[in-house]
């Protein structure tokens, strides 16, 4: 009963529901639609924010408590990739290419999802670890590394492995991250304080209307459901929650807190789909998009931010 | 006034290939390019300004020779794996020099 | 004496100084000018924020308060684009394509007089009930629906009925003003108040920002003045301040209070400059639109947000 | 070591670790950059909102403080072009052109190196006088016109004289900055009040983001560096420390606090590299921007953000 | 490398007709556009990027037959009435049947 | 449908010249331009879009003594200076009378 509540006031809070007008707005054929320039803005924003807010806390934290959630992020970004990849593959019959590409996404992060995470649990009351975002940072890159090592091991492939890991370590989402990390944790709380009514107060609504574009951008991934068929929609959302819900338990073991248990279940659950397709672009030109962008964007991101997060929580708390 | 006719190449590709191409073009002998931004529609379907960004359009006036050879290593290499397109037309210029 | 003060407090508020700043930078050829990916950003920004608030407290009213101002409005869509129809008909000799063309405008509702009549009132103390803007959208398509048909009723038209209907309802004033409206209304004050530092405390601000990019277009339009000859410049003070008295008065029959008349007063007396000149441009490609967008943008607007709003709510108080 | 101190809170400030973030990203060809719309944005809120707080404060200050810093203003912005040619023409050999051009960049000022110091003083506990911005409103002006007037006395250019001067003068950052001052003037603190949120609790952090980007556009000036040789480094160092002893000294004569005569230093040491690039390039096109853009974007203004603003504020607090 | 000519249709033209236009010029056989934002100014005066957003500019390479199509079908529908220019340049594509 | 052939003029070059160049363009005969914007490389490097904002790229459509007027015009004033390309191609309209 209480987690058919937490659900709803998930379902219901305002920044769920502007996605839900962004996905309305694009379907009615709509001229809403965030500015190009201004969605980018509020994605630098957003992740530099977060990267602060993390820093900040980070400077408060006993380095112990850190190691833990570190090594088992590091070890599930190395793990959920290929246990993606497999299932593709033997299952889903997927080419070694596709499978791979879809593997790499499926095992990076979404940082979108992760912030809503974080933001479920504050507007419920229940605060994660300040050094999530460092664990964001620490998902990220590995799982494209490994998604990208299993297609390229036998063959030689026409795009290019360096050139991809460029992307990736050099990506705005990686240098946000980390770069906001190590400003707000050498800034501290008092000299984050200027700052901070630009990158607090402000946080919650920009992320609103985020996704509202993020909405009609999804909606846009809506077409190519038919293309992908039906193991791949399966996939989409099954593969998540067991992600998620193995990284929640992990991150109960390792001493995360209740909610800093639900964000990681959230963080690996998520697929990837700003860092990873650039990278798998780049790397595997081969690989079709329309299999790793409609099941990253059309299916599991919404998934997760609807149903898979308070899941994750209602998870959480119910092993803890 | 003197004016010399050279080719004026238009390629239209994905935003990630930038980088690669405009050094590409460059070393089959492009002395500048301009480029703008564009979204379109091809064989792969809507090319809408997305996280991806918009595509990005190159144009460079240059030789007959290069002008084939960057056609050439288009058609060789990016065709297959991706959404491109390339083509050339006659453009009249001064001091033509400047660009062979 | 009183309403020579509000006035004077109505021209020399910040926000309207920034218009006349704007207007000003247009004047010198400068190269001030918002950037239009921004401009659009805000625009967005506002209506959204404006359908929220609006939503929050009609959350917490009751409905029988607000069927009658609701009817009263349906009401005045219906009438305003009628009597502007004749005016020009009649009195201004002319044709019918421009004078319907001219009339659905002048019907229809201009999204930030309205938001500048809510935000004087609140810097003087006065606030309107919290569903106006559920008002706007009510008020926003009815004029442009019966402007088109006094136009369509009797010839085949060159442009097409249905995808200016299209434009109108799936636009994103409308979409953002009522999906803004529903999602403030399923949230209700608690919910809200985790987006409400970036939806309510810059709110203002930003409309001065918007007001300066307004003053920029808006100065581009008096050119237009030249061509439009005096009989529309008249129509375009005269009319509007006609209908907005009309709206005070009725607004107070049907039980808003001072501030909610007046505001009533400045969204029916605004002619619509975002909604209805697209709307017509598809229906009525023959109408020219230097008489149309002179009109609304270059003579209402400006009238309006300076003197116009003061006047209804001197009105307001007056009859009250 | 109080000093060191101070140096090292602003060396460590999360704004200028957020340029420097923005130098990084730049020198790993990352595609972290702020999209142009929102760099822009980001410039016009910046300059207005400087403006008005200007304002809304000289609207509280007597006339007869503000006079003798206006002066004093208006006459190191005389002063300084006319050194900064001499010792280009002098001692670095440079042609009467480029000389000229450089000058009225070094006599000119930085807004952002303004609004840094205004940030490194508040953030340190040291506020300067309310009228500071009017202060770079005068100084803005008068050393492009000499600069120009040093080059066009002799022969007749190819540039436009005129329009060099219409480039400045309604140029943007000179109507924000005044437009802002009258705004803010007229205002005063009770009508400031409802857009104070918008325009001063967001400041700072805005002002991090655009350093971020100025960061990336500074790091892209640093090829420049080996072109123009060892003499410009050294001048772009040397002669804006020069420059800012001496307003701090002059500030410190005409009644200036501490603070005061610090940004009044970090000021006049600054070179402009928005207005004055512009005039320059209409009016003296045969100069090469090569030497005028490195020097000031890509040398003084990193000095002066970094070392150059601490150091100001150490010789004001050792003179008085 | 074997290259046809084809001809490339240049469409600048009020934002609120992009959508019509573009499943028209699909419709007279099109296979693909590119779309880049223009300002400009003709003899209804200047287009600014205003509240409006800026023009479109659309470029199709397509056949003769299909170039001669659209020209018509936009000199016989919105020359009158919208602010709208249209021209058609020669271009030489690689696999040109793609586009035909 | 009866069609003409124009030249179309391309011009690339900083932005802080568009107004000048405009007003001389229709000085020299050109009745309407459309304007995109650009970056680019060339002899002068680099032209990305910073604090100067982007390049400009006009392109108008005249007659053939108005094109050679216009490249005169900027091989004359402004290659010596400023960043600046031109280029004229052939190009068809109908109601071609509209433009000269
Ligand atoms: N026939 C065409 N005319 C103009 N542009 C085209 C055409 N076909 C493709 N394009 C452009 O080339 C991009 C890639 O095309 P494609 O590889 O066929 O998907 C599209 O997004 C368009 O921008
Ligand atoms: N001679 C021309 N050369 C280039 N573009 C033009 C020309 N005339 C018109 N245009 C473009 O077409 C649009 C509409 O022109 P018009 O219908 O003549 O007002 C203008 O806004 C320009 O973008
Ligand atoms: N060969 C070329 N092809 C296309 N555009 C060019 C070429 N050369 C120069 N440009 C454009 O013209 C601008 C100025 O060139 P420049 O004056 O040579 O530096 C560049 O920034 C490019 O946008
Ligand atoms: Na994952
Ligand atoms: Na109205
Ligand atoms: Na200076």
């Amino acid at each position: 009963m209480e987690h058919i509540i937490t659900l709803a006031s998930n379902l219901l809070s305002p920044i769920i529901l502007m996605f839900v007008l962004g996905v309305i707005a694009s379907l009615v054929r709509s001229d809403l639609k965030l500015p190009e320039p201004l969605y980018n803005g509020l994605a630098i924003y957003l992740l530099l924010a977060i990267g602060l807010k993390g820093g900040v806390e980070l400077n408060q934290t006993p380095i112990s408590e850190f190691i833990g959630p570190a090594l088992i992020t590091l070890f599930l970004g190395i793990l959920t990739p290929i246990i993606a990849y497999n299932v593709l593959r033997r299952l889903g019959k997927f080419d070694r290419i596709n499978a791979s590409a879809i593997a790499a996404h499926y095992g990076s992060v979404s940082a979108v999802t992760f912030i809503v995470a974080i933001a479920f649990g504050t507007m419920t009351g229940r605060m994660s670890e300040g050094f999530m975002p460092a664990l964001v940072a620490i998902l990220e890159v590995p799982a494209i590394v490994v998604g990208l090592m299993i297609a390229f091991t036998r063959e030689k492939r026409a795009g290019s492995w360096q050139e991809a890991l460029h992307e990736v370590l050099a990506g705005r989402s990686i240098l946000l991250l980390a770069g906001g990390l190590i400003i707000g944790w050498i800034a501290g709380p008092t000299e984050f304080e200027p700052i901070a009514p630009f990158f607090e107060a402000g946080f919650k609504g920009a992320l609103g209307l985020f996704l509202l574009e993020m909405g009609v951008i999804t909606a846009r991934r809506l077409e190519g459901l038919k293309e992908v068929g039906g193991f791949l929609i399966g996939f989409g959302i099954l593969v998540p929650i067991f992600h998620g819900l193995l990284a929640v338990w992990l991150g109960g073991l390792v001493g995360l807190s209740i909610a800093g248990s639900a964000v990681l279940g959230a963080m690996v659950s998520s697929a990837s789909y700003i860092a990873a397709p650039a990278a798998v672009r780049i790397a595997l030109p081969e690989a079709n998009p329309t299999f790793y962008l409609t099941a990253s964007l059309g299916i599991t991101f919404p998934f997760n931010i609807t149903l898979g997060i308070p899941l994750y929580y209602a998870f959480a708390e119910w092993i803890m | 006034m003197k004016t010399t006719t050279l080719k004026l190449v238009t390629i239209v590709t994905e935003r990630i290939l930038e980088d690669r191409l405009l050094r590409k073009v460059q070393e089959l002998g492009a002395k500048g390019y301009t480029l703008t931004q564009a979204t379109g529609k091809g064989s792969r379907g809507v090319r809408a300004s997305e996280w991806e960004g918009p595509d990005t359009r190159i144009q460079s006036l240059v030789s007959k020779e290069v002008a084939d050879a960057i056609v050439e290593y288009i058609a060789e290499n990016l065709f297959e794996h991706y959404a491109v397109i390339v083509y050339v037309q006659d453009a009249e210029v001064v001091r033509g020099e400047k660009y062979i």
